[in-house]
Protein backbone atom coordinates (compact mmCIF):
# COMPACT_ATOMS: atom_id res chain seq x y z
CA UNK A 1 0.00 0.00 0.00
CA UNK A 2 1.89 2.97 -0.95
CA UNK A 3 -1.07 5.69 0.58
CA UNK A 4 -2.31 5.76 3.77
CA UNK A 5 -5.11 7.44 6.14
CA UNK A 6 -4.04 6.72 9.52
CA UNK A 7 -5.14 7.64 13.25
CA UNK A 8 -1.77 7.43 14.52
CA UNK A 9 1.25 9.57 14.95
CA UNK A 10 3.18 9.42 11.85
CA UNK A 11 6.42 8.00 11.67
CA UNK A 12 8.85 9.60 9.00
CA UNK A 13 11.75 7.09 9.83
CA UNK A 14 9.55 4.19 9.21
CA UNK A 15 8.17 5.42 6.02
CA UNK A 16 11.15 6.87 4.64
CA UNK A 17 12.36 3.43 5.21
CA UNK A 18 10.13 2.25 2.54
CA UNK A 19 11.99 4.10 -0.14
CA UNK A 20 15.34 2.10 0.09
CA UNK A 21 16.35 1.62 -3.49
CA UNK A 22 19.95 0.98 -4.28
CA UNK A 23 19.69 2.65 -7.15
CA UNK A 24 18.75 5.55 -5.72
CA UNK A 25 20.57 8.59 -5.27
CA UNK A 26 18.00 11.05 -4.46
CA UNK A 27 15.00 11.13 -1.86
CA UNK A 28 13.05 14.54 -1.27
CA UNK A 29 10.17 14.39 1.14
CA UNK A 30 7.42 16.57 2.38
CA UNK A 31 5.96 17.05 5.37
CA UNK A 32 3.11 19.42 6.23
CA UNK A 33 2.61 20.40 10.25
CA UNK A 34 -0.07 21.92 12.13
CA UNK A 35 0.88 25.79 12.31
CA UNK A 36 -0.02 28.35 14.25
CA UNK A 37 -1.83 30.21 12.27
CA UNK A 38 -3.70 30.73 9.48
CA UNK A 39 -5.36 33.88 7.01
CA UNK A 40 -3.76 35.78 10.09
CA UNK A 41 -5.48 34.25 12.95
CA UNK A 42 -4.16 32.32 16.36
CA UNK A 43 -5.00 28.75 15.42
CA UNK A 44 -5.10 26.42 18.65
CA UNK A 45 -4.98 23.33 17.10
CA UNK A 46 -6.40 21.08 14.08
CA UNK A 47 -9.10 18.72 13.20
CA UNK A 48 -8.85 16.18 10.55
CA UNK A 49 -11.91 14.15 9.31
CA UNK A 50 -11.42 12.25 6.27
CA UNK A 51 -13.56 9.37 4.27
CA UNK A 52 -10.71 7.19 4.57
CA UNK A 53 -11.60 4.76 1.80
CA UNK A 54 -12.45 7.10 -0.87
CA UNK A 55 -9.05 8.82 0.57
CA UNK A 56 -7.15 6.01 0.44
CA UNK A 57 -7.95 5.16 -2.92
CA UNK A 58 -7.66 8.59 -4.23
CA UNK A 59 -4.43 8.54 -2.84
CA UNK A 60 -2.83 5.36 -4.42
CA UNK A 61 -4.06 6.64 -7.55
CA UNK A 62 -1.68 9.94 -7.10
CA UNK A 63 0.71 7.91 -6.07
CA UNK A 64 0.36 5.91 -9.48
CA UNK A 65 0.18 8.90 -11.58
CA UNK A 66 4.06 10.26 -9.59
CA UNK A 67 5.32 6.85 -10.67
CA UNK A 68 4.00 7.27 -14.46
CA UNK A 69 5.13 10.33 -14.78
CA UNK A 70 8.21 10.57 -13.23
CA UNK A 71 11.63 8.99 -13.58
CA UNK A 72 10.95 7.55 -10.04
CA UNK A 73 11.44 4.15 -8.22
CA UNK A 74 9.49 4.53 -5.24
CA UNK A 75 7.06 6.79 -3.51
CA UNK A 76 4.41 6.58 -0.35
CA UNK A 77 2.23 8.86 1.69
CA UNK A 78 0.50 8.82 4.63
CA UNK A 79 -2.31 11.16 5.74
CA UNK A 80 -3.41 11.61 9.33
CA UNK A 81 -7.00 12.13 10.83
CA UNK A 82 -8.40 13.25 14.09
CA UNK A 83 -7.61 15.99 16.60
CA UNK A 84 -3.52 17.51 16.18
CA UNK A 85 -2.11 19.90 17.92
CA UNK A 86 0.53 22.82 16.74
CA UNK A 87 4.30 21.04 15.40
CA UNK A 88 2.11 17.63 15.11
CA UNK A 89 2.77 15.97 11.51
CA UNK A 90 -0.70 16.00 9.52
CA UNK A 91 0.26 14.63 5.98
CA UNK A 92 3.73 12.83 4.90
CA UNK A 93 4.82 12.45 1.30
CA UNK A 94 8.29 10.49 0.61
CA UNK A 95 10.02 9.64 -2.84
CA UNK A 96 13.30 7.72 -4.01
CA UNK A 97 14.89 9.00 -7.47
CA UNK A 98 18.08 7.85 -9.37
CA UNK A 99 18.16 11.79 -9.48
CA UNK A 100 16.97 14.71 -7.48
CA UNK A 101 15.24 16.54 -10.09
CA UNK A 102 12.55 13.67 -10.71
CA UNK A 103 12.37 13.27 -6.76
CA UNK A 104 11.36 16.99 -6.14
CA UNK A 105 8.90 17.04 -9.22
CA UNK A 106 7.43 14.06 -7.86
CA UNK A 107 7.11 14.91 -4.17
CA UNK A 108 5.87 18.24 -5.19
CA UNK A 109 3.38 16.71 -7.45
CA UNK A 110 2.13 14.34 -5.07
CA UNK A 111 1.14 16.90 -2.34
CA UNK A 112 -0.28 19.06 -4.53
CA UNK A 113 -2.59 16.63 -5.53
CA UNK A 114 -3.63 15.05 -2.53
CA UNK A 115 -4.68 18.85 -1.57
CA UNK A 116 -6.85 19.22 -4.18
CA UNK A 117 -8.10 15.52 -4.49
CA UNK A 118 -8.47 13.59 -1.49
CA UNK A 119 -11.43 13.68 0.16
CA UNK A 120 -9.64 15.31 3.54
CA UNK A 121 -11.05 18.38 5.54
CA UNK A 122 -9.60 20.52 8.12
CA UNK A 123 -11.56 22.28 11.19
CA UNK A 124 -9.58 24.75 13.31
CA UNK A 125 -9.68 25.77 16.44
CA UNK A 126 -8.60 28.88 16.74
CA UNK A 127 -7.01 30.47 20.27
CA UNK A 128 -10.09 33.33 20.72
CA UNK A 129 -13.32 32.00 19.61
CA UNK A 130 -15.18 28.65 17.60
CA UNK A 131 -14.10 26.25 15.38
CA UNK A 132 -14.21 26.56 11.40
CA UNK A 133 -14.26 23.95 8.49
CA UNK A 134 -10.98 25.32 6.06
CA UNK A 135 -12.13 25.70 2.53
CA UNK A 136 -8.79 24.83 0.47
CA UNK A 137 -9.68 26.95 -2.88
CA UNK A 138 -9.93 29.79 -0.76
CA UNK A 139 -7.99 29.45 2.01
CA UNK A 140 -10.74 31.27 3.90
CA UNK A 141 -13.27 29.19 6.34
CA UNK A 142 -16.12 27.73 5.10
CA UNK A 143 -19.36 29.47 7.51
CA UNK A 144 -20.02 26.81 10.04
CA UNK A 145 -23.32 27.34 11.46
CA UNK A 146 -23.21 24.33 13.33
CA UNK A 147 -26.86 23.24 12.82
CA UNK A 148 -29.27 23.44 9.02
CA UNK A 149 -30.35 27.26 7.82
CA UNK B 1 -36.23 6.39 -6.07
CA UNK B 2 -35.03 5.83 -2.35
CA UNK B 3 -31.57 7.08 -1.70
CA UNK B 4 -29.15 7.41 1.23
CA UNK B 5 -26.96 10.46 1.66
CA UNK B 6 -24.28 10.69 3.81
CA UNK B 7 -22.29 14.32 4.79
CA UNK B 8 -19.03 15.15 5.40
CA UNK B 9 -17.34 18.31 7.10
CA UNK B 10 -18.73 21.31 7.31
CA UNK B 11 -22.06 19.90 5.49
CA UNK B 12 -22.82 17.58 8.01
CA UNK B 13 -22.87 20.47 10.47
CA UNK B 14 -25.20 22.57 7.61
CA UNK B 15 -27.31 19.59 7.63
CA UNK B 16 -27.53 19.32 11.04
CA UNK B 17 -27.16 15.53 10.55
CA UNK B 18 -24.59 12.47 9.07
CA UNK B 19 -26.94 10.67 6.53
CA UNK B 20 -30.33 11.21 5.59
CA UNK B 21 -32.93 8.66 3.49
CA UNK B 22 -34.84 10.51 0.97
CA UNK B 23 -37.72 9.98 -1.75
CA UNK B 24 -36.07 12.06 -4.68
CA UNK B 25 -36.88 12.34 -8.61
CA UNK B 26 -33.23 14.03 -9.20
CA UNK B 27 -31.85 11.74 -12.01
CA UNK B 28 -28.49 12.73 -11.64
CA UNK B 29 -26.29 13.33 -8.60
CA UNK B 30 -26.29 17.32 -9.93
CA UNK B 31 -29.36 17.52 -9.57
CA UNK B 32 -29.72 15.69 -6.27
CA UNK B 33 -26.92 18.23 -4.92
CA UNK B 34 -28.95 21.70 -5.88
CA UNK B 35 -31.83 20.09 -4.41
CA UNK B 36 -30.37 19.50 -1.01
CA UNK B 37 -28.27 22.18 -1.49
CA UNK B 38 -31.18 24.44 -1.08
CA UNK B 39 -33.02 23.05 1.63
CA UNK B 40 -29.66 22.86 3.91
CA UNK B 41 -28.59 26.29 2.46
CA UNK B 42 -24.84 24.87 1.73
CA UNK B 43 -22.69 27.63 0.52
CA UNK B 44 -20.22 25.97 -1.64
CA UNK B 45 -20.58 25.19 -5.36
CA UNK B 46 -21.17 22.03 -7.43
CA UNK B 47 -17.62 23.00 -9.48
CA UNK B 48 -16.02 22.97 -6.01
CA UNK B 49 -16.97 20.14 -4.10
CA UNK B 50 -17.25 16.30 -5.06
CA UNK B 51 -19.59 13.40 -5.30
CA UNK B 52 -19.41 9.84 -4.47
CA UNK B 53 -21.76 6.70 -5.19
CA UNK B 54 -21.57 3.94 -3.56
CA UNK B 55 -18.09 4.52 -1.99
CA UNK B 56 -16.54 5.46 -5.91
CA UNK B 57 -15.71 9.39 -6.77
CA UNK B 58 -18.62 9.99 -9.45
CA UNK B 59 -19.20 12.52 -11.41
CA UNK B 60 -22.30 15.51 -11.15
CA UNK B 61 -24.28 14.02 -14.69
CA UNK B 62 -23.85 10.19 -13.32
CA UNK B 63 -26.99 9.01 -12.99
CA UNK B 64 -28.77 7.96 -9.78
CA UNK B 65 -30.60 4.26 -8.81
CA UNK B 66 -33.19 3.48 -6.27
CA UNK B 67 -30.39 2.58 -3.20
CA UNK B 68 -28.10 4.46 -4.48
CA UNK B 69 -25.45 5.96 -1.79
CA UNK B 70 -24.70 9.00 -1.84
CA UNK B 71 -21.88 10.90 -0.62
CA UNK B 72 -21.62 14.89 -0.45
CA UNK B 73 -18.19 16.21 0.19
CA UNK B 74 -17.47 19.75 0.57
CA UNK B 75 -14.01 21.43 -1.03
CA UNK B 76 -11.59 19.44 0.37
CA UNK B 77 -8.56 20.91 2.62
CA UNK B 78 -5.63 18.32 3.46
CA UNK B 79 -2.28 18.65 4.30
CA UNK C 1 25.53 26.70 12.46
CA UNK C 2 23.63 25.86 9.43
CA UNK C 3 25.86 23.86 7.46
CA UNK C 4 28.07 21.47 8.29
CA UNK C 5 30.76 18.86 6.76
CA UNK C 6 30.81 15.87 9.02
CA UNK C 7 32.98 12.61 9.12
CA UNK C 8 29.69 10.44 10.98
CA UNK C 9 26.59 9.22 9.56
CA UNK C 10 24.42 12.05 9.30
CA UNK C 11 21.41 11.07 11.67
CA UNK C 12 18.42 12.95 9.85
CA UNK C 13 16.09 13.13 12.59
CA UNK C 14 18.54 14.81 14.69
CA UNK C 15 19.07 17.92 12.01
CA UNK C 16 14.96 17.95 11.29
CA UNK C 17 14.11 19.00 14.61
CA UNK C 18 15.86 22.14 14.11
CA UNK C 19 13.63 23.02 11.86
CA UNK C 20 10.59 23.35 14.45
CA UNK C 21 8.36 26.23 14.45
CA UNK C 22 5.03 27.22 15.63
CA UNK C 23 4.69 29.53 12.52
CA UNK C 24 6.44 26.43 10.40
CA UNK C 25 3.14 24.67 8.33
CA UNK C 26 5.88 22.56 5.64
CA UNK C 27 9.18 21.40 6.05
CA UNK C 28 10.80 19.80 2.92
CA UNK C 29 13.96 17.65 2.84
CA UNK C 30 16.33 16.18 0.28
CA UNK C 31 18.70 13.50 1.26
CA UNK C 32 21.55 12.13 -1.33
CA UNK C 33 22.52 8.79 -1.25
CA UNK C 34 25.05 6.62 -2.53
CA UNK C 35 23.54 4.89 -5.54
CA UNK C 36 25.03 1.94 -7.24
CA UNK C 37 25.48 2.82 -10.46
CA UNK C 38 26.39 6.23 -12.38
CA UNK C 39 26.65 6.97 -16.28
CA UNK C 40 26.13 3.20 -16.92
CA UNK C 41 28.76 1.90 -14.57
CA UNK C 42 28.17 -0.21 -11.30
CA UNK C 43 29.75 1.41 -8.22
CA UNK C 44 30.53 -0.13 -5.33
CA UNK C 45 31.04 2.70 -2.94
CA UNK C 46 32.08 6.78 -2.69
CA UNK C 47 34.97 8.43 -1.67
CA UNK C 48 33.94 11.91 -0.36
CA UNK C 49 36.90 14.39 -0.09
CA UNK C 50 35.87 18.37 1.12
CA UNK C 51 38.22 21.32 2.26
CA UNK C 52 36.02 21.82 5.80
CA UNK C 53 36.72 25.14 6.46
CA UNK C 54 35.78 26.42 2.72
CA UNK C 55 33.10 24.21 2.23
CA UNK C 56 31.67 25.15 5.80
CA UNK C 57 31.76 28.71 4.90
CA UNK C 58 30.50 28.56 1.44
CA UNK C 59 27.43 25.92 2.69
CA UNK C 60 26.68 28.54 4.99
CA UNK C 61 26.88 31.93 2.94
CA UNK C 62 23.97 29.46 0.42
CA UNK C 63 22.06 28.32 3.31
CA UNK C 64 21.76 32.55 4.27
CA UNK C 65 21.38 33.21 0.82
CA UNK C 66 17.72 30.97 0.51
CA UNK C 67 16.70 32.54 3.78
CA UNK C 68 17.19 35.90 2.20
CA UNK C 69 15.81 34.78 -1.45
CA UNK C 70 12.53 32.74 0.37
CA UNK C 71 10.04 32.88 2.74
CA UNK C 72 10.94 30.38 5.25
CA UNK C 73 11.70 29.98 8.61
CA UNK C 74 14.88 27.33 9.32
CA UNK C 75 17.05 25.74 6.62
CA UNK C 76 19.76 23.39 6.98
CA UNK C 77 22.26 21.15 5.37
CA UNK C 78 25.30 18.29 6.43
CA UNK C 79 27.57 16.81 4.02
CA UNK C 80 29.84 13.56 5.33
CA UNK C 81 32.91 12.79 3.87
CA UNK C 82 35.35 9.65 3.73
CA UNK C 83 34.32 6.42 2.84
CA UNK C 84 30.68 5.76 2.01
CA UNK C 85 28.59 2.45 1.12
CA UNK C 86 25.65 2.44 -1.01
CA UNK C 87 22.52 3.33 0.56
CA UNK C 88 24.26 5.78 2.99
CA UNK C 89 23.34 9.38 3.03
CA UNK C 90 25.73 12.08 1.53
CA UNK C 91 24.33 15.05 1.67
CA UNK C 92 21.00 16.16 3.97
CA UNK C 93 19.13 19.64 3.29
CA UNK C 94 16.03 20.66 5.41
CA UNK C 95 13.54 23.54 5.37
CA UNK C 96 10.87 24.60 6.86
CA UNK C 97 8.35 27.69 6.28
CA UNK C 98 4.75 28.63 6.77
CA UNK C 99 4.03 27.31 3.10
CA UNK C 100 5.16 24.13 0.64
CA UNK C 101 6.11 26.43 -1.95
CA UNK C 102 8.37 28.43 -0.65
CA UNK C 103 10.49 24.76 1.36
CA UNK C 104 10.56 23.26 -1.80
CA UNK C 105 12.18 26.14 -3.44
CA UNK C 106 14.15 26.91 -1.13
CA UNK C 107 15.63 22.90 -0.12
CA UNK C 108 16.22 23.03 -4.04
CA UNK C 109 17.72 25.96 -4.37
CA UNK C 110 20.09 25.00 -1.26
CA UNK C 111 20.88 21.68 -3.14
CA UNK C 112 21.78 22.97 -6.60
CA UNK C 113 24.27 25.71 -5.16
CA UNK C 114 25.77 22.94 -2.96
CA UNK C 115 26.17 20.84 -5.77
CA UNK C 116 27.94 23.74 -7.89
CA UNK C 117 30.10 25.56 -5.38
CA UNK C 118 31.33 23.46 -2.27
CA UNK C 119 34.74 22.21 -2.98
CA UNK C 120 33.62 18.34 -2.13
CA UNK C 121 34.68 15.98 -4.76
CA UNK C 122 33.80 11.86 -4.62
CA UNK C 123 36.03 9.12 -6.42
CA UNK C 124 34.20 6.34 -7.29
CA UNK C 125 35.01 2.76 -6.36
CA UNK C 126 33.83 0.48 -9.61
CA UNK C 127 32.59 -3.04 -9.04
CA UNK C 128 34.57 -3.92 -11.77
CA UNK C 129 37.88 -1.86 -12.01
CA UNK C 130 39.93 0.94 -10.73
CA UNK C 131 38.51 4.19 -9.33
CA UNK C 132 37.49 7.62 -10.67
CA UNK C 133 37.44 11.22 -9.61
CA UNK C 134 33.48 12.62 -10.66
CA UNK C 135 32.96 15.94 -12.40
CA UNK C 136 30.24 17.67 -11.55
CA UNK C 137 30.00 19.71 -15.30
CA UNK C 138 30.48 16.50 -17.14
CA UNK C 139 28.93 14.33 -15.46
CA UNK C 140 31.94 11.93 -16.07
CA UNK C 141 35.14 11.22 -14.71
CA UNK C 142 38.23 12.86 -14.75
CA UNK C 143 41.38 11.06 -15.94
CA UNK C 144 43.23 9.73 -12.98
CA UNK C 145 46.68 9.24 -13.82
CA UNK C 146 47.63 8.50 -10.09
CA UNK C 147 50.53 10.47 -10.69
CA UNK C 148 52.26 13.59 -12.55
CA UNK C 149 52.28 13.19 -16.78
CA UNK D 1 58.09 35.39 -4.98
CA UNK D 2 57.39 32.47 -2.95
CA UNK D 3 53.97 30.51 -3.30
CA UNK D 4 53.21 27.41 -1.20
CA UNK D 5 50.59 25.36 -3.55
CA UNK D 6 47.91 22.95 -1.82
CA UNK D 7 46.35 20.32 -4.28
CA UNK D 8 42.60 18.37 -4.20
CA UNK D 9 41.07 15.36 -5.24
CA UNK D 10 42.13 14.61 -8.87
CA UNK D 11 45.02 17.57 -8.96
CA UNK D 12 46.64 15.46 -6.00
CA UNK D 13 46.82 12.34 -7.61
CA UNK D 14 47.66 13.72 -11.32
CA UNK D 15 50.26 16.06 -9.14
CA UNK D 16 51.35 12.90 -7.11
CA UNK D 17 52.05 15.55 -4.32
CA UNK D 18 50.02 17.03 -1.62
CA UNK D 19 51.72 20.60 -1.39
CA UNK D 20 54.47 21.82 -3.29
CA UNK D 21 56.90 25.09 -2.82
CA UNK D 22 57.63 27.01 -5.26
CA UNK D 23 59.04 30.40 -6.41
CA UNK D 24 57.29 31.81 -9.61
CA UNK D 25 57.24 35.09 -11.36
CA UNK D 26 53.04 34.41 -12.19
CA UNK D 27 51.02 37.50 -11.05
CA UNK D 28 48.01 36.35 -10.51
CA UNK D 29 46.82 33.03 -9.33
CA UNK D 30 45.47 32.65 -13.30
CA UNK D 31 48.68 32.66 -14.31
CA UNK D 32 49.80 30.03 -11.79
CA UNK D 33 47.45 27.57 -12.38
CA UNK D 34 48.44 27.66 -16.02
CA UNK D 35 52.07 27.72 -15.46
CA UNK D 36 51.51 24.34 -13.03
CA UNK D 37 48.68 22.64 -14.96
CA UNK D 38 51.09 22.79 -18.36
CA UNK D 39 53.88 21.29 -16.13
CA UNK D 40 51.10 18.66 -14.25
CA UNK D 41 48.86 17.88 -17.33
CA UNK D 42 45.82 19.09 -15.39
CA UNK D 43 42.78 17.74 -17.78
CA UNK D 44 40.19 20.74 -16.05
CA UNK D 45 40.13 24.14 -17.74
CA UNK D 46 40.06 27.02 -15.62
CA UNK D 47 36.89 28.14 -16.18
CA UNK D 48 35.48 24.79 -13.95
CA UNK D 49 38.17 25.01 -11.30
CA UNK D 50 38.45 26.93 -8.36
CA UNK D 51 40.99 28.87 -6.18
CA UNK D 52 41.63 29.72 -2.91
CA UNK D 53 44.12 31.80 -1.63
CA UNK D 54 44.71 31.93 2.15
CA UNK D 55 41.64 29.19 3.11
CA UNK D 56 39.03 31.66 1.30
CA UNK D 57 37.50 31.55 -2.20
CA UNK D 58 39.37 33.81 -4.43
CA UNK D 59 39.42 35.01 -7.99
CA UNK D 60 41.73 33.49 -10.94
CA UNK D 61 42.45 37.42 -11.31
CA UNK D 62 43.33 37.77 -7.79
CA UNK D 63 47.29 38.52 -7.38
CA UNK D 64 49.53 36.66 -5.52
CA UNK D 65 51.60 37.74 -2.46
CA UNK D 66 54.70 36.73 -1.41
CA UNK D 67 54.35 34.09 1.24
CA UNK D 68 50.35 32.91 -0.13
CA UNK D 69 49.10 29.56 0.48
CA UNK D 70 47.42 28.49 -3.52
CA UNK D 71 44.58 26.13 -3.22
CA UNK D 72 43.28 24.59 -6.54
CA UNK D 73 40.21 23.37 -6.79
CA UNK D 74 39.25 20.81 -9.55
CA UNK D 75 35.99 21.12 -10.32
CA UNK D 76 33.03 20.22 -7.67
CA UNK D 77 31.14 17.16 -7.23
CA UNK D 78 29.34 17.29 -3.97
CA UNK D 79 26.11 15.26 -3.26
Amino acid sequence: MSFEITEDAIDPVARKAELDHDSAGACATFEGWVRDHNEGEAVSALEYEAHAAIASAEGERIIGEALERFDVLEARGVHRVGYLEIGDCAVWVGVSAAHRGAAFDACRYIIDELKQRVPIWKKEHYADGPSGWINAVTGKETPDSGAPR
Amino acid sequence: MNISVQYFAVFREQAGRDTEDLTTSAATAGELFAEISTRHGFADSVERCKVAINDELASWTTSLSDGDVVLFFPPVAGG
